[in-house]
């Protein structure tokens, strides 16, 4: 019964969409509020009333879905609009509705004073649309529709302050680096096409493990083109460069889609298609790597940036390295668990940041900023528990919890190695670094600008709803030695693989002391470095080979440069030498050809009969001779 | 008889238009929007009609014929008939031409009746071309809407008219008599193998025609549609011809003319020379790989605004040629698709481009900008426009390309890649048209005005088109299924004989059989009880 | 009877005034030498017409050789006429000065 | 016998009496419109008489002449173009300076010139055919004799005509030397049993061609024809460009016929080259030029070219496809200059393509009949200009001749730019300079639009409806 109502989920934002779209300019402020935060509420109330039909009574095959029409039937080719709940599905379709719908509540205040406040939600609402469409495809082909769906949103919120030619740079940036990944994905659809003539997501899952073998080329190069569109969706190396850009679209844009769900969908592909990853070590190692890599360098980024949206976007990349990572140990549970967690404490990281900035007059840089701690108190606290969360404060934060598990696997699982654990443990340390600094330098201290703005009612309580998530979501799964409570893992291994531990492993005590201890130190040297000695810090800075690896972690590890010298310069260089087509100088080189040929012939023509008769008598003599020769 | 009243009605409606035009400025504009409303309400009931027969039983490839004897001495008749790829681009020539009558509604000022004459014209010729099954009529109307776009982009043009009419007409003039050449090379190969003399279409497609010559004799067919398409080194027409026409000009050029080049090759060099076409499928693949990235290198560099456009043109129509030449029914189907969807959204970008013109009298990228804030709505529809062409899921487009590259991926692994790639491009040239244009600091402080009702009608239907084409494209997928099958049948057994004949054996007596049988095939069986 | 000279001795007499007056054509400036010239050529003509005739013992090639005589003194009027307005427009005979019309 | 003869003759005979009986009406003091209406009359009657001597099969008058279907198409089509170019030339002349009375008997003379040359089968019927054409040409190319391009075209002219005719004599004479005989058939006949060609006819045959290509004006021959185009009074290069050129052609399709030059590889050698040269440099000297009367002379140098290639092949479909674009061509270029007479004014000729701006913006109905034309000429489809060079395309692919067939295409690809140039000038915006209508003689006028616009009919007619033609050429066909 409750398949049928499936369809209504993404049909409210979707109303809400085509409604803001067509009459949005005759709209009152009110009632655009009314339908873009509405029908995304209204999407979460259905959400929760679904998903508690779900979890009290989960259907037999553990899945609902919902079949609206036929695309299109090509040959063999018959994709449907099919939508398709399971249970990773409900967490992130949960994910996006509910905190989707906070956000919209949020910028129902937030964006009280922008002029083209239709325009946002509509694109909000799309947004919506098509993250929930991504979620719910029951094949990858609607899955790509929403894939590039909120793609299309993301750029249009990213410029969403169009005024601004840098905006619409960062905006384009995000969706031709994303549109990478995306044609790599597009490849790996037409390999998985062909060899088992559907591109529906069950069937692929159900053919797999009878029709590749463990470790074959082709299921390596499916699994890494299908990666390589996950990682341009969820900036994770090498295509990460284009989210700390992406801070220029309005706060709450960046909380909903570059924090919470959008940059997440790599997550959810890989998640999805865990079957293909699993048959091949080679992709969960390289996506194992990648997650590592991507979280240190970004670790040491955030490190280093002044802004304050731009550290919270190095610290999305770092922690969805993490996913990555888990994902890669084979974790999939531990990783789809970090994913929600830090869907909370990410998104109120972000709206608590906007409001900040917003306060104090649209001042992004955190070494202006100070003191706020008793002026706002309210986005103090809130942002406190979010911090504590992203540092994953032990105990008492959700991110604690999540986090532990990631750290955990990378020693335990079987994929595990010292390696990856120790960067994951550095990582931690890392955020905590990072964490505190922006903390510190928000909220202690001096005061340098006044607060202008106070936040409404309509932007705290969604923060407090978000912090209380983030401190105690992570109590829905509790590791074994301390409380072991596992509802959220029970959950998904309707559809997720359980994480495989080497044998024999003990100890996870001390692992978890030892990530304890590693979040403390991170808090006391940022407390040192920037709280009690920031001469110090300074002088630091200063130093010769740090200002240099200060600078080169500042600009992100140097890949925007690189690309710009490999990449950008030469295609823009080939364009603008060709800008006038050299294909057409050919032609135009026959038409002077003719031209000339016209000129040498009318000379011919000179009007002198004795030269005529000359051509006359020419070509007699020409006429006779060929007779002669021939 | 439809058939040849849709033409009589286009081309009378010119002639009226024309004369009407001598007394009256606002005659012509409602003699022609009567006229091409008519024809496609007369389409789109047939069509409608003909889509309940599709759904319920196995199709017939052809709908309707109409025969009548022109040359005689020459085996030349007038022969028309049309299956569903007919039918389909048909229903699109007129759709545009309604848009065509009224995007220039208020933009042509001058010389009216002389200008619906053209429009219409061209019209006639190009729905001729779409109805011909007979080689020399085809050739006859291949030629006949040359002469009113010479016209329409010489005379109704921008500054630099001339030289782009010149150019255009040249080209495809040049192209066209090569065609000619291998018609009249098929018309001879098979009248003195079977005696039988003619330029009927559903005969020759049984001719046996050497090897060799059948390859030199493709090639003649394939300059022209090549041309026409266009594809990479033979392009260079399209930008100025697009840039200087008047936006109706435009409009059809990229919607309509285009499209016979593409329509050619299906209907022409595939069927009539499928051996040759095996040959030279690799090669042509590369052309339309190289189409795609240099057409979109090209049109990232530009600063014209029409001129961008016409170059994604060339980018997207490279697809075609991938398309085409990958011979299975996905890549096929993506071709129709492509031919439809890239009417309906470049055509749109013109007509927007054409309203930019006449508000701010400029085509120059670098003089615009921050128009989104006067022109909302404008900016709303570049936007899914510049997403339709860089094929976002959900429009037309995506499932042109996407049918294309899946069917491709089959035929050459690589070069799809190579293809695939060019959809980077695609969303690089297209958003920065966007930023160009809408996005940015407003450059222009004069006040402008937003669509009117007129281009809020003619841009809502556009926009509705190409997003019904990809939420629910089954109507024209099925309306050319069985074209499009009988092609790919063509394929399946040539894959064979194209085999043998690539290492220069003899070739076997069997799959030739199956050729010839499944060209004859091709034939309309019994036409004679469909015909209406 | 007289002795008959052998054709190809006439022949060449022929061809030799014939390439005579093609030279006196193509060297000479002024018109009336260049129609001089001309009749040269076609009375070249006529000895072969009539030297072929002879050859086959035929009149035909003195009937040719009378219309031709006709022909050239046709010719020669109107030529003669042309001349006398060149030189009332032109106060010249030059044909190199008759250059108006070229390209 | 001797009546059957008279029959045969009468259009001749007419066409030789009717300029005796102009001259006595020019000393009977009569005005201009007098004459213009009795030789329009005159002309009339000499077509009419073809029906007459059409009843006739092949009638030969030894040993000169022979009226047979062919020569019957080729007169017909001569006096249509000289009654075309009669009706045009009252208002051309009515204001020029010159009498224009005498020019209506050399109308006539030359018009029978042509006419013998259609009718011939002997060298003597062909030189004198072509002499009494030419030398009625000197006459009306200088007519107006106080214009200095109308006397130095006629010097020009007829310096060159004499000299060409002095090759063609020698080489008549040449080929008399060798075969015995004057001919076409008997010649024909001495070589039937040879394979290749004695060096002596071969000379002969060569030199005969330069002065058949002098006046076809074809490569390397086709010097003079520009200035003679452009010097000359507008009808009578209408008329050079129809009338003198069908004559001469049609002679060189009987003497090839019966002489079966097409067995000789070096002879068709000669004409491809010829042919294909003359197609290329003919397009490509027109393609900057600014002259109209200029342009279509270089056009006629082509169309002539394609005219040889048509003939190459030497099979049916190749004469049926000669006569073909024979008429097409004739009815086309006789349009072209109707339009330039009418458009021409006291003082100039309207041959500055300069002068043809914006003219559909004034005259619409003229630059229409003017574009149809040159439409014709560049072979667009829905003219008959189309189906003409669709017919030489087939007739040579037929025959496998692919490069000639190639060369066309290319040739008529650069022809197009110039075409469309003077069209696209009337097209372009408003401005102009003279062309102003002839207020003067409304009547001629009318008269004369009339006439253009039936060609235009008829050029549409036989490019949408060539059935109709096509039947009435293979009927005349030779043989």
């Amino acid at each position: 019964m409750m398949d049928h109502l499936l369809w209504l989920i993404p049909a409210f934002p979707l109303v809400g969409f085509i409604l803001l779209a067509l009459w949005g300019k005759h709209l009152s402020r009110f009632w655009t509020a009314i339908i873009g935060a509405g029908s995304v509420s209204l999407s979460a109330i259905l959400t929760l009333f679904i998903g508690l039909n779900f979890l009290s009574s989960t259907p037999a095959d553990g899945h609902y879905s919902q079949t609206l029409w036929t695309w299109f039937e090509v040959a063999t080719f018959i994709p449907k609009i099919t939508l398709y709940l399971d249970a990773l599905s409900l967490v992130f379709v949960f994910v996006i509705t509910f905190i989707g719908a906070l956000i919209h509540i949020y910028s129902v205040a937030f964006m009280a004073a922008d002029k083209d406040y239709a325009r946002f939600f509509a694109c909000m609402n799309l947004f919506v649309v098509s993250m929930l469409l991504l979620v719910l495809a029951d094949n990858l082909l609607l899955l790509y529709l929403g894939w590039e769906g909120v793609g299309l949103c993301s750029y249009l919120l990213i410029g969403f302050w169009y005024e601004n030619p840098s905006n619409g740079y960062a905006a384009r940036k995000a969706f031709i680096i994303t549109r990478i990944g995306d044609t790599a994905m597009a490849i790996g659809l037409f390999v998985l096409f062909y060899q088992f003539g559907t591109l529906s997501i069950p069937d692929i899952l159900a053919l797999t493990p009878t029709t590749w073998h463990e470790g074959a080329t082709i299921t390596t190069v499916t699994a890494l083109l299908l990666l390589a569109g996950g990682v341009g969706k969820s900036a994770q190396l090498p295509l990460q460069t284009w989210l700390p850009d992406a801070m220029a679209g309005p706060s709450p844009v960046s909380a909903l889609i570059h924090a919470a769900t959008m940059v997440t969908a790599g997550v959810y592909l890989v998640a999805r298609m865990h079957v293909i990853f699993q048959l091949s070590p080679i992709a969960q190692m390289v996506v194992a790597g990648i997650g590592a890599a991507t979280l240190l360098i970004a670790g040491f980024s955030a490190l280093t940036q002044y802004d304050i949206k731009r550290v919270l976007a190095y610290s999305t990349i770092s922690q969805i390295g993490y996913m990555f990572l888990a994902l890669g140990l084979g974790a999939w549970t531990a990783a789809i668990f970090h994913f929600m967690i830090h869907a909370f404490f990410k998104a109120l990281l972000f709206l608590a940041a906007g409001a900040v900035i917003e306060a104090l007059n649209h001042e992004h840089n955190m070494f202006r900023m100070g003191g706020l701690k008793s002026k706002l108190p309210v986005i103090f606290w809130t942002f406190l528990v979010g911090s504590a969360s992203l540092a994953a404060l032990p105990i008492i934060s959700a991110g604690f919890y999540s986090k532990d598990q990631i750290l955990w696997y990378a020693w335990a699982s079987e994929h595990g190695n010292t390696t990856l654990w120790l960067i994951a443990l550095f990582g931690a340390f890392l955020t905590a670094v990072y964490t505190t600094r922006m903390l510190l330098l928000t909220f202690w201290g001096d005061a340098k600008t006044a607060v202008s703005h106070y936040p409404s009612k309509l932007m705290t309580i969604p923060l407090a709803i978000l912090a209380f998530f983030s401190l105690f979501a992570g109590f829905i799964e509790l590791p074994h030695n301390f409380g072991h409570l596992t509802l959220f893992s029970d959950l998904l291994h309707q559809v997720l693989p359980e994480t495989i531990l080497k044998a024999g492993i003990h100890g996870e005590l001390l692992f978890q002391l030892l990530a304890m201890l590693v979040t403390f130190g991170g808090i006391y040297m940022a407390y040192i470095l920037w709280y009690r000695k920031p001469q110090l810090t300074e002088k630091l800075k200063q130093s010769a080979p740090l200002i240099h690896l200060y600078r080169f972690w500042f600009s992100g590890w140097g890949f925007d440069q690189v690309y710009q010298v490999l990449l950008v310069k030469p295609v823009v260089f080939i364009a603008s030498i060709n800008k006038n087509d050299v294909i057409d100088k050919f032609y135009q080189g026959i038409a002077i050809l003719m031209v000339r040929l016209n000129r040498a012939l009318s000379f011919t023509q000179s009007g002198s009969l004795r030269w005529y008769i000359i051509g006359l008598v020419v070509g007699a003599i020409l006429i006779l001779s060929i007779q002669v020769i021939l | 008889m439809i058939l040849v009243y849709l033409i009589g009605l286009l081309m009378g409606g010119g002639v009226l238009a024309l004369l009407m035009g001598q007394w009256n400025n606002s005659l012509p504009k409602w003699i022609a929007l009567c006229t091409v409303s008519t024809g496609f309400i007369l389409l789109l009931s047939f069509w409608i009609d003909q889509s309940r027969i599709m759904n319920t039983l196995l199709p017939e490839t052809w709908m309707m014929e109409y025969r009548h004897d022109w040359i005689s001495t020459f085996g030349i008749s007038f022969h028309l008939a049309i299956d569903g790829l007919s039918l389909l681009l048909l229903v699109l020539t007129f759709f545009l031409g309604i848009l065509a009558v009224l995007c220039s509604w208020k933009e042509v000022k001058e010389r009216i009746g002389f200008y619906h004459f053209n429009l219409l014209w061209i019209l006639a010729g190009i729905s001729g071309v779409f109805m011909a099954m007979d080689l020399f009529l085809f050739y006859f109307f291949w030629e006949v809407m040359l002469i009113p776009m010479y016209f329409l982009i010489g005379i109704w043009g921008s500054e630099n008219r001339e030289y782009a009419a010149y150019k255009f007409f040249i080209f495809t003039q040049a192209s066209g008599l090569l065609m000619l050449l291998a018609i009249l090379g098929i018309y001879f190969i098979h009248g003195s193998n079977t005696g039988n003399y003619t330029f009927n279409y559903f005969e020759l497609l049984g001719s046996d025609i050497a090897p060799n010559v059948a390859f030199w004799l493709m090639l003649g067919f394939m300059v022209a549609f090549v041309v026409k398409l266009p594809i990479v080194p033979f392009h260079s027409w399209l930008p100025d011809a697009h840039s200087e026409a008047p936006t109706a000009g435009s409009l059809i050029l990229a919607g309509l003319l285009l499209k016979t080049g593409a329509y050619g090759i299906l209907r022409f060099v595939l069927p009539l020379f499928p051996g040759a076409a095996q040959l030279v499928a690799p090669w042509a693949m590369l052309l339309g790989v190289i189409g795609i990235i240099y057409g979109a290198i090209l049109a990232y560099s530009q600063t014209d605004l029409k001129r961008l456009i016409a170059y994604t043109s060339v980018s997207h129509m490279g697809f075609i040629m991938l398309g085409i030449f990958a011979f299975n029914e996905l890549a096929l189907q993506g071709v129709v698709m492509q031919l439809v969807t890239h009417a309906i959204s470049t055509g749109a970008l013109f007509i927007m481009a054409g309203m930019l013109k006449e508000r701010l009298h400029t085509r120059d990228l670098r003089l615009m900008g921050g128009l989104w804030t006067q022109m909302p709505q404008m900016g709303a529809s570049a936007i899914l426009l510049a997403m339709a062409s860089l094929g976002l899921p959900g429009l037309g487009n995506f499932i042109a390309e996407f049918l294309i590259l899946l069917g491709a991926f089959k035929a050459n692994v690589w070069l799809t890649i190579l293809a695939t790639c060019g959809l980077i491009f695609s969303a690089i040239y297209s958003l920065r048209l966007i930023q160009q244009v809408f996005l940015g600091a407003s450059k222009n402080l004069d006040p402008i005005q937003d669509f009117s009702w007129r281009e809020i009608t003619l841009m809502a239907s556009l926009l509705l088109s190409i997003i019904w084409l990809g939420l629910y494209p089954q109507p024209v997928i099925n309306t050319v299924r069985p074209t499009i099958k009988k092609l790919e049948e063509l394929f399946l057994i040539e894959k064979e004989y194209g085999h043998i004949l690539i290492n220069n054996k003899r070739i076997d007596s069997l799959p030739e059989k199956n050729v010839r049988q499944v060209k004859t095939e091709l034939v309309p069986s019994n036409t004679h009880s469909y015909v209406r | 009877m007289n002795t008959p000279i052998a054709i190809e001795i006439v022949m060449l007499l022929a061809g030799l005034l014939f390439v005579l007056g093609i030279v006196g054509v193509i060297i000479r400036k002024n018109i009336i030498f260049m129609l001089l010239s001309v009749e040269i050529m076609l009375n070249a003509a006529g000895l072969a017409f009539i030297a072929a005739g002879s050859r086959w013992a035929q009149p035909d090639g003195q009937v040719m050789f009378i219309f031709i005589l006709a022909m050239a003194a046709a010719e020669v009027s109107v030529g003669l006429a042309l001349i006398l307005r060149i030189y009332h427009q032109h106060r010249s005979l030059d044909i190199d000065k008759l250059k108006e019309m070229k390209g | 016998m001797l009546g059957n003869n008279f029959i045969a003759l009468s259009p001749l005979l007419l066409l030789a009496g009717s300029s005796v009986l102009i001259m006595l009406l020019i000393a009977l003091k009569l005005s201009h419109r007098t004459i213009q209406f009795a030789s329009l009359f005159l002309f009339v009657l000499a077509f009419s008489s073809l029906f007459y001597a059409h009843d006739l099969f092949s009638h030969p008058i030894e040993p000169l002449l022979i009226v047979d279907r062919f020569s019957l198409f080729i007169m017909g089509l001569i006096i249509f173009s000289g009654l075309i170019v009669n009706i045009l030339s009252y208002i051309y002349f009515e204001e020029k300076e010159e009498s224009p009375k005498e020019y209506y008997v050399l109308l006539f003379l030359c018009t029978l010139g042509a006419c013998v040359l259609a009718v011939s089968k002997h060298f003597i019927s062909l030189f004198l055919g072509l002499e009494i054409l030419t030398v009625g040409l000197y006459g009306l190319i200088a007519y107006l004799r106080a214009r200095h391009y109308n006397i130095e075209a006629g010097i020009k002219y007829l310096i060159l005509a004499a000299f060409s005719s002095a090759f063609l004599l020698f080489g008549m004479a040449l080929i008399y030397l060798q075969t015995g005989s004057m001919e076409f058939l008997t010649i024909g006949q001495s070589l039937h049993s040879l394979t290749s060609l004695p060096p002596l006819f071969l000379t002969g045959l060569g030199l005969m061609l330069v002065g058949i290509g002098f006046k076809l004006a074809v490569v390397p021959f086709h010097m003079w024809t520009a200035d003679i185009y452009q010097g000359a009074p507008t009808p009578v290069t209408g008329f050079i460009a129809t009338v003198s050129k069908g004559g001469v052609l049609a002679v060189l399709l009987r003497f090839f016929i019966e002489i079966d030059g097409f067995r000789f590889k070096t002879l068709m050698l000669i004409l491809i080259s010829i042919a294909v040269v003359s197609m290329i440099i003919g397009n490509l000297l027109a393609l900057q030029q600014k002259n109209v009367k200029r342009i279509l002379a270089y056009s006629s140098i082509a169309h002539l070219g394609y005219l040889l290639v048509a003939l190459i092949p030497g099979s049916t479909m190749s004469l049926q496809s000669v006569c073909f674009y024979l008429v097409v061509y004739v009815i086309t270029i006789l349009t072209a200059f109707g339009i330039l007479i009418i458009l021409s004014t006291k003082e100039n000729d309207a041959d500055d393509i300069e002068s043809y701006k914006g003219l559909f913006w004034k005259h619409p109905l003229l630059a229409c009949i003017f574009s149809v034309a040159l439409l014709s000429l560049a072979g667009i489809p829905l003219t008959a200009g189309f189906v003409g060079k669709f017919l030489i395309l087939a007739a040579n692919l037929q025959a496998g001749f692919w490069l000639t067939a190639f060369v066309l295409v290319i040739s008529s690809v650069i022809g197009l730019y110039y075409y469309l140039r003077i069209i696209s000038k009337m097209f372009s915006g408003r401005g102009g300079v003279l062309l102003k209508e002839k207020r003067a003689y409304p009547i001629f006028y009318l008269i004369s639009v009339i006439v253009l616009l039936t060609l235009t009919l008829f050029i549409i007619l036989f490019g949408t409806y060539p059935s109709g033609l096509m039947y009435f050429v293979a009927y005349f066909q030779f043989k």
